[in-house]
């Protein structure tokens, strides 16, 4: 059983994290891929500046590996997020999850990704057409210039 | 005793630096900490509560910080 | 939006598949690999030889890719099934979905390769350990030597 | 009519062969097929309705069987 996570500035070889979870008790692997798009929320992006409190962030993904492969008897599991400059249609993040069973594989792959958003403190700031630049806050609240 | 607090992302543009050094009573809490961000201007634009990390573990109002602890705010998270 | 199905004789580049889905508007991709397991029910298995009604079989994969596609709007799926003799940890099946947001992404995934193993007429004779081989009946009966 | 009837995997093993021939009458039905399957010694060997295609697509009891219709008898499937 693999469980890895890490953060990485280069470019992420999806069929790199496929191979380390991989192995012949594991039936069905997933990879997620989250991938810079053209628009968020109506606006248009032009690239993604992700960066992170890099020693808490890559302590957070590799627990969140291994919560994820004990969560499920026997899953392996491999997180990769990237930091820096990202242009459209670039991986942001990877998550290969090996199981033997399908139904698990998903779940497993799923719970990593959400649990990743929530408390993996890794941060984007989107660049728009417009040549604007802005942190996107989930939570819906816009940081900077919102005293009166 | 005094502390350094990490600073990130849009907090970092908030306070234009990238940490700030807070002057605490040496038995202090997280919620000591967040008083003393609290009295800085620059704090007006972070949430009434943000989220704080202490040696690099999300930590709540009464984990104590010690010197030499590594304290952090921690802006919404967002990765993926 | 890309929606294909289609068998195949060659090894499955998952790589390929990612990238026939992948564009700028999707921001979330999902890839299913299905993998040759060295057990089965608890027994040996070194490899599977998969069969198939080639026609309807590769109407079948473009049907659902086409309906996966459509169920959510604007999911690319492609989804592609190797025939012929595979060994340990070779793909069998490989489904990849790309859509603007996670969740139906992993729906439309899920619904992808339960409908492929509901109706797609393609067929598996495991190959055991012992030398014995058997073709797989999912519905649990054994339809060799079934009668008395 | 003669229609040929194609099988596959495990039914192609039963029957020893990758299709048979059955003579129907010529308003035939999958029914008819069915009926005409089972009177084969190796049709012991298949579930006692087993699922039929038509022009490669799945078909129900009542599906019209016509002369140069595409027929196939689908084993189990057991892809992924």
């Amino acid at each position: 059983m693999t469980t890895t996570g890490r953060l990485t500035r280069d470019t992420i070889d999806a069929s790199a994290l496929v191979r380390e979870v991989a192995g012949p008790s594991r039936g069905a692997i997933i990879l997620f891929l989250g991938v810079v798009r053209e628009l968020n929320e109506g606006r248009g992006v032009t690239g993604i500046e992700y960066s992170a409190y890099e020693g808490m962030a890559a302590m957070e993904l590799r627990v969140i590996a291994d919560e994820a492969g004990g969560r499920f008897d026997a899953s392996s599991v491999a997180i990769v997020h990237r930091l820096g400059e990202l242009s459209l249609e670039e991986v942001s993040v990877g998550i290969a999850v090996a199981h033997g069973h399908r139904g698990e594989a998903y779940e497993v792959s799923r719970w990593v990704i959400e649990e990743l958003k929530r408390r993996v403190p890794i941060w984007k700031r989107e660049h728009y057409v417009d040549g604007t630049r802005e942190w996107v806050d989930p939570t819906g609240r816009r940081t900077e210039g919102a005293t009166a | 005793m005094s502390v350094t607090v990490l600073l990130f992302a849009s907090y970092a543009d908030a306070f234009g630096a990238p940490s700030i050094e807070l002057d605490l009573r040496p038995e202090a809490t997280v919620a000591d900490v967040l008083t003393e961000v609290a009295r800085h201007p620059a704090a007006r634009q972070l949430p009434p509560r943000p989220l704080v990390a202490v040696n690099q573990r999300y930590a709540s109002a009464t984990t104590s910080v010690r010197d030499g602890d590594e304290v952090a705010l921690i802006p919404p998270v967002a990765g993926g």
